[in-house]
């Protein structure tokens, strides 16, 4: 059910190219996203889907290409690099949430350092965002003391709490038990209809079917072939595709 | 007043001897004894592990001073007469076994529980278990802090001139006491100290590197 | 032998004792507060982009762990007076002491930094915030949790430690103790006793600081 | 071990002290030296034995002597009526002169003039004895680990005064000529040996040695050698301090 | 394809209750596997499927009941602890294996140590259930130097090499990447068509489908039913099954 989105892009990538020493992870990328459009990255793993994502909000440096969020082109400048970190909140796969911090810390840390918010603003934006993945009543608890998938819903709120334009979500379900991914996946779905720009590395091909506007599909550093769910799951173009679909799905 | 001179240099070379002898009786001794403690520290008997808990805090919570004098006056009040370097050797002994065994304690625990699980699967019994599985990895967790407290052992073979032997410290404060430079006294004896200890130090954050690097 | 213990004059004097016990305490407070700063720097230094504060750091931490405490504190004591700094005993030991263990606190810290995983800085940077923001607020905690035990351990070392400063005079109980030792002669009940008060020192502060920790590091972890 | 069994043995164990030039003290070449040590050996000669020296330090000569490692200290202690209730002296054997050693320009002629003065003294030594009764209340005591630390802390400024034995003079000036002098004397304090309180033989041994170096003249050659000066006029009685054992 | 089974009980387990200090984990757990028999332990997290396998080879202690393999009762002497251990093998979630041991080294530890064996008769044996699980060419590397498929493969390799009658899974694939799990999973399905006796924790449902005898689904340390995989999948009798399964496919 992809949604109608803009035209404007808020994302770009324009061959970017990124070495780790002398391994070359990323090959000539280009991408854009524009606003409110969900994507999905697959790929088979050390493809590069986060190093990717991680590009993106400069977690790892480029060597090569461009790559522009919101109209600010991120060069090694602190000032870019902070206009488009508040830009574009994460989620990571296993969470990273502070532990010694409650849910609500966590939650109002970066607002109140970073926007230089008070206490009450930020917690009231935090109560906002808790709420909304449904885990406010969790607020004063460690994360420690959470299931996995409340966890993974509370890092999901604290990058929220930033209210970023975009969303990048590593493989946000894969360290949760099977229990547990629904309701990560249903929160990150509800995420999608209000019209949150997300770009999410996952191999919940559901998820995929159900809300991206496009799958993209990396081997070997490359974006392979992309496309809407419908044409890249029926029809795959390309051979790596197919044998990389036929394992993931084998088994289920 | 003398001043320091070929004789000083070599009484002072002397002292080192004793060091060195010291600090390898400490080394054997704290090292088969830490593992004993560090064995028991770790073992399913309660009672066992509170009592080698009160063995830690005892060596842990006292100077070794105190310790040394103890073991060589204190056991000679009751009749016991000892060899001196029976004391330093048993004061040494309880002194580093505490600590070694306290360090590889972490170490032991450090090892992830799977691996006792997975030998006991295969039916390992608890010396193997302990030897050819734990053991090896906990002895690597520890190596850091083991090195850094051997060094720490190594300056504190200074305190065995209560019973007597004439180490490095001692024979300083005796050529300091002959010269009246303490100060270059002191210092020499301090670079003495540092170039005992920095090799083995430099070798304890190499291996810490090369573990944290081989963990990743 | 046919030595008998007579503590009578250890007795009469345990009050000297214990006054020069609260002394040892003051000493040992008085050196972990400033090791616990001097650390906490020392790791801030040590992750700084300046290489020569790093080298500084490095070359600190080395010669003070490399070499004897007496070394030390002589040094701060008889020779920082031939450049004009001349320290009072009691303020030199606390010098000493902190910077000794100051030198053991980086090492320790800095290890506890090391170990945390690297998905915590990058979770914060994701957030915006920035290095310094980063260390203060989400490494330093459960860096210093990692490590309490070995800090604190390290923390009862040094309090031991402040025995060596009777050397340059510093009031604290072992210089008591030896001079109650020389004016009687009572050699045994002495040392036995000054070792049951370190005992009685160092498992009370092993107490308060496992107070510390319930207090301060109580977050739940898995 | 009695005095008998030393001799069967044909061995006497002496303590002495390790650092105390010209007391006893252990020289470059790592043998014992000094007065002390040649009264040691005259003693074994005495007792027609060999004499086995054991350097010590201060903190453990006197569990040395109690627990048997030493059958006797020559090991520079000054006599106290407070230590004798512990050992067992002997007559004295030796004398210090001990004095306040300071900064020539300064006055100071008594203790009532280190009145807030920060006063070196060689810890648990018979000058702490002295001048800790004498101005322990005004004075602010150092107490170091030995006469190095002691004369350091002097020259370096860390104390204005300190107190000395007879050889202070000789070593200040050395170290900065001219600068200090001896300012005014404390009691004379007596050395004797020390034997384990109750053992007869060793005690009325020691003593009759004793005697019989002062009456031979042994011991003025073995004091001009070290101390340079002659023998002092001993005191034939100490309050509280018994020679011998009742 | 359930295999044919013969009808001697190789484990069984009577009326087995657990507690962890307070917290009851099994509660009146029967059950019984014969020879050859090929069991899937499924179930919501925390329901005491692990505790229940590790009950089998004493890595837990029960309150109440018996177990009994091959005749052996699991009392808490030391005698019979072995006897149960020689015969079953187990295989963890993370692998476990020693990682200061080659994969050799892995596999001939237990034989030379526990059976007495020289090092060349244990290296004959540990050479041919590497091949057996297709990594015999990495028999000299280090753990760490193996992909997680490699590992859990070697993992099941060194268990075999003690020649157990029965062999314990505890979620074998859960903590491998997507791709991986296929190569485990082929491993295994070797292994039951082998008629190897097997009870193996997953959520695998495909595998379940294609070699479960029985499928056994728990919930808060009870055994709640069970039963050969279609009538399981395709008729559950409890809703608490129902819910669970439907969770399980839900998001494939
Ligand atoms: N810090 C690094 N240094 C060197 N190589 C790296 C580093 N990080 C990643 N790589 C390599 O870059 C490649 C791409 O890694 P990346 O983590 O982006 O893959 P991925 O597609 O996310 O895989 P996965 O599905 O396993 O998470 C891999 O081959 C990996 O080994
Ligand atoms: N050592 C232990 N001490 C206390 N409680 C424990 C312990 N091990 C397990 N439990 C509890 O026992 C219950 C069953 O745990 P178990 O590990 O067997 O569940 P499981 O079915 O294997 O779950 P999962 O699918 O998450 O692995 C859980 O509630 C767990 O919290
Ligand atoms: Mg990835
Ligand atoms: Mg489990």
């Amino acid at each position: 059910m992809p949604q109608t989105t803009t035209q404007e892009p808020l994302i770009a990538l324009n061959g970017v190219g990124k070495w780790y020493g002398a391994y070359h992870a990323l090959k000539n990328v280009n991408m854009t996203v524009r606003k409110g459009e969900k994507i999905v990255l697959c790929g088979p793993s050390g493809s590069g889907k986060s190093t990717l994502i991680r590009c993106i909000n400069h977690l790892e440096e480029i060597q090569e290409g461009k790559i522009t969020v919101e109209g600010t082109t991120l060069t090694d400048s602190a000032r870019a690099i902070d206009a488009v970190r508040r830009e574009v909140g994460m989620v990571f796969q296993s969470f990273n949430l502070f532990p010694h911090k409650t849910i609500m810390e966590n939650c109002t840390l970066a607002p109140m350092r970073v926007k230089g918010l008070t206490k009450a603003e930020a917690e009231t934006i935090a109560r906002k965002y808790l709420e909304r993945v449904r885990i406010v009543d969790q607020a004063d608890k460690y994360p420690a003391q959470l299931s996995g998938g409340q966890q993974q819903r509370a890092a999901i709120a604290r990058a929220l709490c930033m209210e970023p334009k975009a969303m990048l979500f590593d493989e946000p379900t894969s360290a949760l038990d099977p229990e547990m991914v629904k309701e990560v996946l249903d929160t990150m779905i509800g995420l999608a209809r209000d019209g949150m720009t997300m770009i999410c590395v996952t191999h919940e091909m559901g998820f995929a079917r159900q809300v991206a506007d496009r799958v993209v599909f990396m081997a070997s550093g490359e974006i392979i072939e992309e496309g809407p769910p419908e044409t890249f799951f029926r029809n795959p173009q390309h051979e790596r595709t197919r044998t990389f679909l036929g394992e993931i799905l084998a088994h289920h | 007043m003398a001043s320091i001179g070929f004789n000083e240099l070599f009484f002072l070379a002397q002292g080192l001897k004793w060091t060195l002898a010291l600090t390898l009786i400490g080394f054997v001794g704290g090292g088969i004894f830490g593992l004993l403690v560090a064995l028991a520290r770790t073992a399913e008997m309660a009672w066992l592990r509170r009592v080698t808990a009160g063995y830690i805090a005892i060596f842990q919570g006292t100077p070794l001073l105190m310790q040394l004098f103890v073991v060589y006056y204190g056991v000679a009040l009751v009749g016991l007469n000892i060899d001196a370097w029976l004391a330093v050797a048993i004061a040494f002994t309880l002194h580093a076994s505490a600590y070694l065994g306290e360090i590889w304690r972490g170490g032991i625990q450090a090892v992830p529980k799977g691996q006792t699980e997975a030998a006991k699967a295969l039916g390992l019994h608890y010396a193997s278990t302990i030897k050819d599985v734990i053991l090896p990895q906990a002895f690597k967790i520890s190596l850091p802090a083991t090195i850094g407290f051997l060094v720490q052992l190594i300056k504190g073979t200074s305190l065995a001139a209560i019973v007597g032997f004439v180490e490095l410290s001692r024979a300083g404060q005796i050529v300091s006491n002959q010269t009246f430079r303490p100060l270059t006294v002191f210092a020499l004896v301090g670079l003495a100290y540092f170039l005992i200890c920095w090799p083995l130090s430099l070798w304890g954050a190499r291996t810490e590197r090369r573990l944290q690097t081989a963990a990743r | 032998m046919s030595y008998t213990l007579d503590f009578s004059a250890v007795i009469e004097r345990l009050p000297e004792l214990l006054l020069a016990s609260l002394a040892t305490i003051g000493l040992a407070l008085a050196g972990m507060s400033l090791a616990t700063v001097i650390g906490v720097l020392g790791v801030i230094a040590r992750r700084s982009r300046f290489k020569l504060l790093r080298g500084l750091v490095i070359g600190f931490v080395e010669a003070i762990r490399n070499t004897p405490f007496l070394v030390q504190i002589f040094f701060i004591f008889f020779a920082l007076p031939q450049i004009g700094v001349r320290l009072n005993p009691t303020v030199t030991a606390i010098i000493a002491l902190a910077l000794n263990g100051g030198a053991y606190a980086i090492e320790i810290i800095r290890g506890g930094v090391d170990a945390i995983p690297k998905g915590q800085v990058e979770a914060g940077l994701a957030l915006g915030l920035h290095r310094g923001q980063i260390f203060r607020h989400i490494i330093l905690k459960p860096a210093l949790r990692t490590v309490y035990p070995s800090l604190t351990s390290q923390f009862v070392m040094l309090t031991l430690t402040t025995s060596v400063c009777t050397s340059i005079a510093a009031y604290e109980l072992t210089s008591v103790a030896q001079k109650i030792e020389a004016d009687t002669f009572r050699s045994f009940e002495v040392y036995f006793t000054i070792t049951l008060i370190y005992l009685v020192i160092s498992s009370l502060m092993m107490g308060v600081f496992g107070l510390i920790s319930r207090i301060s590091f109580s977050y739940p972890v898995k | 071990a009695s005095v008998a069994d030393a001799k069967a043995k044909g061995k006497v164990v002496i303590g002495i002290q390790g650092d105390n030039a010209p007391w006893g003290f252990v020289n470059s070449s790592g043998v014992q030296d000094g007065l002390d040590a040649d009264i040691g050996k005259a003693f074994a000669d005495y007792l027609g034995v060999k004499p086995e020296f054991v350097p010590l330090a201060v903190a453990n000569r006197i569990p040395a002597l109690m627990t048997g490692k030493v059958d006797v200290l020559f090991a520079t202690m000054g006599m106290t009526a407070e230590r004798a209730k512990t050992i067992q002296y002997s007559k004295p054997y030796a004398g210090n002169v001990l004095s306040v050693y300071g900064p020539k320009d300064k006055k100071i002629a008594g203790y009532d003039d280190l009145t807030g003065m920060s006063v070196g003294v060689p810890k648990s030594s018979a000058m702490d004895t002295a001048i800790t009764a004498g101005a322990g209340s005004k004075a602010n005591i150092l107490r170091f680990d030995d006469d190095a630390a002691n004369i350091q802390a002097l020259l370096s400024g860390q104390v204005e005064a300190v107190g000395g034995n007879q050889f202070y003079g000789d070593r200040l000036n050395a170290a900065a000529p001219d600068k200090y002098t001896s300012k005014f004397d404390l009691t004379i304090l007596y050395n004797g040996a020390g034997t384990r309180p109750g053992e007869k033989d060793w005690n009325e041994t020691v003593n009759a040695f004793i005697d019989k170096i002062k009456a031979d003249g042994e011991l003025a050659k073995i004091y001009a050698k070290w101390m340079k000066r002659e023998v002092p006029k001993f005191p034939e009685e100490l309050p509280n301090i018994p020679f011998t054992v009742k």
